[in-house]
């Protein structure tokens, strides 16, 4: 029963923050709102046993990500005039159609059956405790997990191609 | 009553609709991009909701993986993000409309 | 020996020659185009002498298959119909290139591009794959849309690409066609696709499919050759294209479409075409007519010219449609005919403009007292085309009306009223440029020079000879022209009607192409 | 199997370990690109021979699926797939990736000190692109698109000092991301819908088609279609194509053809993967779909490239027509993947030459390129000149040119099918496409004197075009040598 | 000897040949010489196979050359019977002596050499017309003579009006040979060759009545052409615009009978066809009448006799009609004497009066040019039909013959007699304005009697234009019987009594007397009588025929041409195509405004697909 009740807020609070992140003007208030939305879905996480994940969703994500967001949103300042103010009303229209129908259609599709797949492999009442996912991402998954230090070099090295304005670059500009 | 995992699966369906919405509804390529991540989140709570019901761990590595995916994205994103800003001052990308045809 | 390969190669071999020369001596490129284009000559001869007379069957034939994943192979072979497409090309080929003396402009990417159009044409006339047929029928375009492109006049750039379009447009149908075919054959044979000819012959289609791909093929040739309502694009592109452009596209490419619709339309698809063969020649009737009395009034001698070649190749279609014996062979008579005479006509308007730089009718005026000896061949010519007894036009056109006229009547009555037409607009358009008192500007223009004469004595001799004794080329289509129409009669209950026909010389059945053993060749 | 395990995953290691050679041999060695750039060209060339010898072991049976750890086999997933299909790709994105970096090169030269990063996100990039061709792991796949796209985010904004640069980069990045959450929520619901995440194997989706019986099929289907939705925005068939042109022409020249290249190739290959090896059992709901996307690609891309002034932005909707034709591939099912394959060995060459020609012509960071620009190339430069013509008779599908024989392969496959309609409008679409194809062949070759300076391509580059023509015409006069090849370029 | 007779051919185009290559080296007179030359040797040649039919010794036979087109039958053949052996005679001989007058009459023409060679192709022309064995082989001759004479007509050719008339013959004459060709067509389908041997033996059996009359119609509109009948002949008066010993071997003497002789060749076809009979009749009658009474308003010398052929040939193309085949030949040869003869003459006169062709400028002139003044008396008695001149007996033939039918027929036979009356006149005033009277010519101009090279052919022909009619008169029928091997295959009708006939031949030539007398009274005055009723000036320009067909044949057909080539070609045809073209790239401009530029419309055009996409395959895969 309890289960239902957190579950039933932490739902809301999701939902309500993700909307307030796309409505709100400032986007700030859209950060925080991402933030909110993060937050419960890491409490979801839990309730459904995944617990390093939930971990891992609150360090990364509410530790890392939502700082860098901020801190850009500082960077490039937070009443940028311009950058406010209605959206098209087509784009409105649009947006409301689309996103209203993305859900139906999937909700629609899926009344019959969320989940079809087999359960045959799977163990009863799994718990995603650490040695179960880390003996999955290092047994299993090895490579993969090995793979991933392409993304983070790209992550680095590209970040620095990108923000490297140096006195370099006009000289080199001036050749291009 | 007993909470199914069809409960996360809609929460997370309504979820990333609303982050496709915000993609398509705001001018502020950081919001947009906010928008983004929360559809990917939406997709973590999908997987790990599923990995819960078939009893597959694999469920929520795939949810770590896209952490970390989401993670370079972000980087690089707001790399880019800011260097368009330190040319036009701006992050609004109604303002980029210089290709077309 | 792989007679046809050396052919198509030789012209390559020569395109890379000049392709390699240094740029120092560009002088020494237009005699070994010359020389590259007249080699193939031999080529031909040797093959028209050694052709077997009465053989209905495929001759020379080379047979390697690339992939078999896809049936597709070298398989080329000349039989009566292709035989003389082939010899024509020789032989214009040769006077294109050497009535290109006065191209001083990358004058070697036009001899390489000629070249190369050169070893296409002749592709298309000896492949019998069919992906092969098209792949050469496609790549003609490729140099003679450069030709106009590149050494065309003022409006150079709307006419090659209207010419590229039309004939791609009609390719597309052409493509789709061969791959349902190719793959109907390739169900048959048990793999994905067989592209060979003599799979084709006893496919079982549904008719509806036969109809489609039969306008498939249809649609593309008549664009080609060009039939009545898709002819729009020819003035243009002869009246732009340099004259060995306007020479080699009259002259031979158009005959790649009325080759087309004898090789694989009436050969491919006998029921359909004794079904259909009236509407199509009936299109053909409308452009004699249509063709001969748009010609009259044009004020551009070259655009009169190609209007001529509608109302030509008209005979042509009527004549191949008719589907008998006289008929038949007529038209492929009346294709050599038609490339020789109208390329003669494009060669000395060719001749003139290079002096006069104008090509309108109302420019000029009693030539004939400035160059006589050009308004003689010029004379020569247009009755030539016009079809007068004793040269080769009249051979091609009697025939096929008078064959014709056994199974089309009307049409053929019609038809014959195109002698008339042609008699008016030629004859109008020479009182027009040659008689009456000689125009200021034109005088002291100096009349053909020895080069130009040599140029045009080859056609003038062909002309009178095959007008005056057509019996060897005659008597070499006969059979493959009796083979087709046997086809005919064996899948259809259609009669040829036998007047006059020495019948049952046939023996050989399609799909018999004896290949000679030999290894490796091309590829 | 020891070796054998390295050797499946031998391309993206070269390529990381390549990668991180370079930056350090940059670092240590300072910015002379002399020393490091044997490593980058090394690396692509050494990955190629990798898949060279995956081949080799596919064709003596030593192929098969690839599992982390030893001994897992039996109720585990595999991570990486070795057969004719990854190791064809291997051979092929390395190739194009050598040719692509060629053509690039004239931008490495021109950055300066950043170019090192330049190659090392160039070489990570391709990596990726072959793990979306090699892993049997929807996962992983994701994992693979993502390395490739964020790097070509990167690549499409390399060039500062040109606003054009930076919104292409922006754009690639915001609808790239979008696109690549789609196809992740793809992934997640087919795993709700099979309750597994890998195409092979225990436990796998072909399992699940073979032994279960789908008749509450609603989420599985959403799944494939969020997957196609993300791919084909990757390989940008319509209407998923509009970032192309705009990115394309916005990024750099230099970056274009290494971009363009690479995610048509590692796009099909993972369409191919998931759709013909994985799916292949659901064809008859996808196919449909996917011939209709064909057909809308084949006819917005000719029809918009017809009026394009911009040579970027018309090879880039040409691109999309080109996606069309490919996918014509796809609706024949295994049948398929050796013209597909024909076609992805051929066309992207021709892409690279022509991009490497476009840099040579309108400065390797330029984000614009007038197909004006071209005017008199016959004369200003023969060699480009004529190889761009080449190139162009090639992507036009002129006969005696490879994309003749792609075509010739693509329809005869969907035709094969029963899709005569589709071969009819691809047939059509090809004739528009001669229209445009000729206006930049007639600007060659046109004698107008303006702007007649003469260009003098760089070594590399005209490598790159050289390479790039060779291709077009060998494989358009001898096609069987690689149809031969192709036909066990497979998934298993 | 017959074995040589292919020279008959084969010399004229040898000397065509060697005068255009190297006429210009040549130089006259010496090219002139070898025409003449190339022209007699063959006379010569076909001269004893002929007298071998005079005398009955030789037989029909003939020669196979080569095959020429097997396909439908046609070998290259000499057909040598009496018809084509007598019509050769006439060719080469009269062409001979045309040869001989042209070397003085064309002296100092630039174009000398030239004109011989055409000569020659002409004599060549005809020869294959008259020898030809099958019909495909007759019309190449039938077509190459309209080609020579296209040539001879505008020899001149910087003179416009002679190049058009040239046009205007060879156009109005293909419109006769559509005839012929659609003819051959239906002969060749229903006897599978062209060869007459076939064809006439097989055609009762073969031919329906209907196919027959089909052909014979047909092939009667090709005659129409050739010899210049109703509705075709307006091109013979323009084609005076050629030199005159033109006019007198091609338009007078040969190619205009070409008509006549093919119709006679054809014989057993007209015999199937009585309705074609009545026909061709009527039409020859109409036309004999018609282009007399043009004929008596011409002022013109040539045009005078222009007509005055055209309405000769009127009565040979009516003897054809009735059926009187050899009255028809019979007419032609003595025809081909007196009119080559009167040709000639004309032509002498003109040359001595300084190119003067207008009557009214002439006058008195029999004491100037005393050798041309008799001949032509002669060609005048003759033509006039005057007792024992040939003309005399040849017309006198037909209209028996035209008249031994009755019935409705006498109406012809009338007006055979009417332009027998007219035909006197109108030769009358021609030969009394000339040579009679004052002198009115202009100042310039004092005539002398013509070189021998010129005189010489007159005395000849005279000659034979007297004597010649004495072949076949009522009691002497050795013109019939040299001919009759050639119409063996037609029954022989019976002829009236000799009574009968002699009366006929008298009241024609009273008849003939009247008009000479009324025309002498007339134009013997000293001052002419002023001819500009309406009448004589609607006549001088033939009645308008030519305006009416310019008005209501050439004028429409030129305009639909125009409209096809400014309108319906570029604008129609064309539109086409140009409209898909353009409708691809309005579509493709269309589609351009969705390419905004705005990221979030590609976002929104990405998700709305992504949402189409899935419903589609939902739907499709039965998901719902």
């Amino acid at each position: 029963m309890g289960e239902l009740i957190v579950f039933v807020i932490f739902a809301t609070v999701a939902l309500a923050s993700a909307v307030a992140m796309v409505s709100a003007r400032n986007p700030v208030y859209s950060a925080i709102g991402l933030l909110g939305a993060m937050f419960s879905i890491a409490i979801l996480y839990v309730l459904l046993d995944a617990h390093f994940v939930a971990a891992v969703q609150v360090i990364v994500y509410a530790g890392a990500v939502m700082t860098l967001f901020l801190f850009v949103i500082m960077l490039i300042g937070v009443d940028n005039p311009d950058a406010y103010g209605p959206a098209v009303p087509a784009q409105k229209v649009m947006t409301w159609v689309v996103s209203v129908g993305l859900f139906a259609a999937i909700v629609l599709a899926g009344r019959a059956a969320w989940v079809t797949g087999s359960d045959a492999f799977g163990t009863p009442d799994l718990n995603g405790t650490i040695e179960k996912v880390s003996d999955e991402l290092f047994g299993t998954w090895t490579v993969v997990f090995l793979s991933t230090v392409m993304l983070l070099t790209i992550a680095a090295v590209g970040t620095i191609a990108l923000a490297y304005f140096g006195t370099e670059v006009a000289d080199e500009e001036a050749t291009l | 009553m007993i909470i199914t995992t069809t409960w996360y699966l809609v929460l997370a369906a309504a979820l990333f609709s609303i982050g496709v919405s915000g993609v398509l509804i705001r001018r502020n390529a950081l919001v947009m991009f906010m928008s983004i991540e929360l559809m990917l989140n939406s997709v973590n709570l999908t997987f790990v909701a599923v990995s819960k019901d078939l009893g597959l761990v694999e469920g929520q590595v795939a949810a770590l993986f896209v952490m970390v995916v989401a993670a370079a994205e972000v980087t690089v994103g707001l790399a880019i993000i800011v260097a368009v800003f330190r040319r036009k001052a701006s992050a609004n990308i109604d303002e980029l409309a210089e290709l077309k045809g | 020996m792989p007679v046809l390969t050396i052919l198509l190669a030789l012209p390559l071999i020569g395109a890379l020659t000049i392709a390699i020369l240094p740029k120092s001596r560009t002088e020494i490129v237009y005699p070994i185009a010359v020389i590259a284009s007249t080699l193939p000559l031999a080529v031909a001869g040797y093959i028209l002498w050694t052709f077997t007379v009465g053989d209905p069957g495929f001759q020379f034939a080379e047979d390697i298959v690339f992939s078999d994943a896809i049936g597709f192979g070298w398989l080329v072979a000349v039989d009566g119909v292709s035989l003389f497409m082939i010899v024509l090309t020789a032989v214009l080929f040769p006077i294109a290139v050497a009535a290109s003396r006065s191209v001083t402009d990358r004058v070697k990417t036009y001899m390489i591009l000629i070249l190369v159009l050169e070893t296409g044409v002749l592709g298309v006339f000896v492949a019998l794959d069919l992906l092969l047929f098209f792949a050469f029928f496609e790549v003609v375009l490729i140099p003679m849309y450069m030709l106009i492109a590149m050494w065309g006049s003022e409006n150079r750039a709307y006419a090659s690409m209207k010419f590229v379009l039309f004939t791609a447009a009609g390719s597309a149908f052409l493509f789709a066609s061969i791959i349902v075919l190719g793959l109907a054959a390739g169900d048959q044979g048990g793999v994905l696709a067989s592209f060979d000819f003599r799979d084709m012959l006893n496919l079982d289609f549904s008719r509806t499919t036969q109809i489609l791909v039969f306008l498939g093929f249809a649609i593309a040739f008549a664009i080609k050759v060009p039939l009545f309502p898709f002819h729009t694009w020819l003035p243009d592109a002869h009246t732009e294209a340099p004259t060995a452009g306007s020479v080699l596209l009259a002259g031979i490419l158009l005959k790649m479409g009325t080759y087309g619709l004898l090789r694989f339309n009436v050969t491919l698809f006998p029921e359909i075409t004794v079904d259909f063969g009236f509407w199509m020649a009936l299109l053909g009737v409308i452009g004699i007519v249509y063709g001969a009395a748009v010609a009259i009034m044009q004020p551009d001698i070259k655009r009169l010219i190609a209007y001529s070649s509608v109302s030509h190749m008209g005979f042509v279609v009527l004549g191949i449609f008719a589907l008998t014996s006289q008929a038949l062979q007529g038209s492929i008579f009346q294709m050599i005919s038609h490339g020789l005479t109208t390329g003669a006509l494009f060669l000395l308007v060719g001749m003139v403009y290079e002096r006069t730089h104008t090509r309108l009718i109302s420019d000029y005026g009693g030539l004939a007292k400035v160059m006589p000896v050009f308004a003689g061949i010029f004379l020569f010519s247009a009755f030539a085309s016009a079809g007068l007894p004793g040269l080769s036009g009249f051979i091609g056109e009697f025939t096929i009306l008078i064959g014709s006229y056994l199974s089309l009547p009307v049409l053929t009555v019609i038809a014959a009223t195109g002698v008339i037409l042609a008699a008016i607009y030629l004859l109008w358009a020479y009182e027009r440029v040659f008689t009456g008192p000689t125009n200021a500007k034109l005088e002291g223009l100096r009349d053909l020079n020895f080069r130009e004469i040599a140029i045009l004595l080859p056609l003038v001799v062909l002309i009178v000879g095959l007008g005056v004794y057509p019996k060897p080329v005659l008597e070499r289509i006969e059979p493959s022209v009796e083979l087709i129409l046997d086809r005919v009669e064996a899948v259809t209950d259609y009669e040829v009607p036998d007047n006059g026909r020495s019948s049952d010389i046939v023996e050989v059945e399609y799909g018999e192409i004896e290949i000679e053993e030999r290894e490796g060749g091309e590829g | 199997m020891g070796n054998a395990s390295f050797l499946s995953v031998a391309f993206e290691v070269i390529l990381v370990v390549g990668a991180l050679l370079v930056l350090l041999v940059a670092v240590v060695f300072g910015q002379d690109r002399k020393v490091w750039a044997p490593i980058a060209g090394g690396s692509f060339l050494l990955a190629a021979f990798s898949g060279f010898l995956q081949w080799r072991d596919v064709a003596n049976g030593d192929g098969g699926l690839f599992f982390s750890a030893q001994g897992l086999e039996i109720f585990k997933s595999p991570m990486v797939v070795m057969d004719g299909f990854s190791a064809f790709a291997a051979i092929v994105l390395g190739l194009v990736g050598f040719t692509a970096m060629l053509g690039s090169w004239d931008l490495v030269s021109k950055v300066g000190k950043r170019s090192a990063e330049f190659v090392a996100l160039s070489l990570l990039a391709f990596s990726g692109l072959h793990m979306m061709a090699a892993s049997p792991n929807l996962v992983v796949i994701f994992v693979g698109l993502e390395t490739a796209s964020i790097s070509f985010y990167i690549l499409a904004g390399f060039v500062r000092g040109d606003t054009r640069s930076d919104e292409a980069a922006l754009k690639y990045f915001l609808l790239g991301s979008l696109a690549s959450a789609l196809f992740l929520y793809g992934v997640a619901l087919t795993f709700a819908a099979t309750g597994s995440l890998t195409l092979y194997g225990a436990n796998s989706i072909r399992d699940f088609f073979s032994t279960t019986v789908v008749t509450k099929p609603g989420i599985l289907l959403v799944g494939m279609a969020l997957m196609l939705v993300g791919l084909l925005f990757k390989i940008s068939a319509a209407p998923f194509h509009q970032w192309a042109p705009d990115v394309y022409q916005g990024a750099p020249s230099g970056a274009v053809g290494l971009m363009a290249a690479g995610v048509k190739v590692a796009g099909f290959a993972a369409l191919g993967r998931i759709f013909v090896g994985g799916l292949i059992s659901q064809i008859d709901t996808w196919g449909p779909i996917v011939a209709v996307i064909a057909a809308l690609s084949m006819l917005v891309g000719t029809t918009m490239a017809l009026v394009q002034t911009d040579m970027k932005r018309l090879v880039a909707y040409s691109g999309v027509a080109h996606s069309g034709y490919l996918l014509l591939t796809l609706l024949a099912g295994i049948d398929g993947m050796p013209a597909m394959w024909f076609y992805l060995a051929t066309y992207p060459f021709m892409i690279v030459g022509t991009f490497a020609v476009i840099s040579t012509v309108s400065g390797p960071g330029s984000t614009s390129s007038p197909i004006a620009a071209m005017r008199g190339l016959a004369h200003r430069s023969p060699e480009i000149g004529w190889l761009l013509a080449i190139l162009m008779f090639g992507m036009a599908g002129m006969p005696f040119f490879a994309g003749f024989v792609g075509k010739i392969l693509a329809f005869v496959a969907a035709g094969e099918v029963g899709y005569i309609w589709l071969v009819v409008v691809a047939t059509l679409t090809t004739v528009i496409g001669f229209a445009f194809y000729l206006k930049v062949v007639a600007a060659i070759f046109s004698s107008e004197e303006e702007n007649s300076s003469a260009i003098e391509p760089t070594l590399s580059a005209r490598f790159a075009v050289v390479i790039g023509a060779t291709v077009t015409v060998v494989f358009g006069i001898v096609p069987w040598i690689l149809m031969d090849v192709v036909r066990d370029a497979f998934p298993i | 000897m017959t074995e040589l007779l292919w020279l008959l051919v084969a010399l004229p185009l040898a000397g065509a040949l060697v005068n255009v290559l190297f006429g210009k080296k040549i130089g006259e007179p010496i090219a002139g010489w070898i025409a003449f030359g190339l022209v007699v040797i063959p006379w010569a040649i076909a001269l004893g196979p002929t007298i071998g039919f005079l005398t009955g010794s030789a037989v029909p036979e003939t020669i196979y050359l080569f095959s020429w087109i097997p396909i439908v039958g046609a070998d290259v053949a000499i057909l040598w019977d009496p018809l084509s052996a007598l019509l050769t005679m006439i060719v080469t001989g009269v062409g001979a002596l045309i040869h001989l007058y042209s070397i003085g009459y064309m002296h100092g023409d630039e174009r000398y050499a030239r004109f011989f060679a055409y000569l020659n192709l002409f004599i060549a022309s005809m020869l294959i017309l008259v020898l030809a064995s099958n019909y495909a082989v007759m019309f190449i001759g039938w077509e190459l003579v309209g080609l020579s004479s296209y040539l001879l007509i505008s020899f001149w050719f910087t003179k416009p009006s002679a190049a058009a008339a040239g046009k205007k013959a060879f156009v109005v004459n293909r419109i006769g040979d559509w005839g012929f060709l659609v003819a051959l067509m239906i002969i060749f389908a229903s006897f599978g060759t062209f060869d007459f041997g076939v064809i006439f033996v097989s055609a009762p059996s073969v031919l329906t009545v209907g196919t027959a009359t089909a052909i014979t119609l047909l092939l009667f509109l090709g005659a129409t052409g050739k010899s210049a009948q109703i509705p075709l002949y307006i091109w013979l008066p323009d084609a005076m615009e050629g030199p005159t010993p033109v006019s007198a071997l091609i338009h007078a003497a040969t190619m205009v009978t070409a008509g006549v002789f093919m119709m006679a060749r054809s014989a057993v076809l007209f015999e199937l066809a009585p309705v074609s009979g009545a026909v061709v009749a009527t039409v020859g009658g109409a036309t004999a009448l018609l282009a007399a009474v043009i004929a008596v308003t011409q002022m013109d010398i040539k045009k005078v006799l222009a007509y005055s052929t055209i309405s000769q040939l009127g009565y040979m193309v009516m003897g054809i009609g009735v059926g009187a085949y050899t009255a028809g030949v019979f007419h032609l040869t003595t025809h081909a004497f007196f009119k080559a003869l009167l040709f000639l003459g004309a032509g002498s006169v003109i040359h001595g009066m300084a190119n003067q062709q207008d009557m009214r400028k002439m006058g008195g002139l029999r004491k100037f040019m005393p050798i041309t003044f008799v001949t032509m008396t002669v060609g005048w008695l003759a033509i006039s039909g005057i007792f024992p001149f040939s003309g005399f007996w040849s017309k006198d033939e037909v209209l028996a013959a035209v008249f031994q039918r009755g019935g409705l027929w006498l109406i012809l036979w009338f007006v055979g007699i009417v332009a027998a009356l007219l035909t006197a006149f109108y030769m009358t005033r021609l030969y009394v304005l000339t040579f009679y009277g004052e002198p009115r010519w202009d100042a310039d101009v004092n005539p002398k009697e013509s070189s021998w090279t010129m005189t010489a052919p007159l005395v000849v022909l005279a000659l034979a234009a007297t004597v010649f009619g004495a072949f076949n008169t009522p009691a002497r029928l050795a013109f019939e019987h040299f001919l009759a091997p050639s119409f063996a295959l037609i029954g022989e009708s019976e002829t009236l009594s000799l009574s009968l006939l002699i009366t006929l031949a008298a009241f024609t030539m009273l008849v003939a007397i009247g008009g000479i007398i009324w025309s002498w009274r007339t134009y013997a005055g000293d001052e002419l009588p002023a001819e500009d009723s309406s009448f004589w000036r609607r006549g001088l320009d033939g009645f308008g025929v030519d305006d009416f067909y310019g008005k209501y044949i050439v004028a429409p057909g030129r305009t639909m041409s125009q409209w096809f080539s400014d309108t319906a070609d570029p604008k129609g045809i064309d539109g086409v195509s140009h409209g898909i073209a353009g409708g691809v790239r309005s579509a493709g401009e269309g589609l351009k405004t969705l390419q905004s530029g705005q990221v979030r419309s590609y976002a929104g055009g990405i998700a709305v697909a992504g949402v189409l996409l899935i419903v589609a395959l939902v739907v499709f895969g039965g998901g719902f």
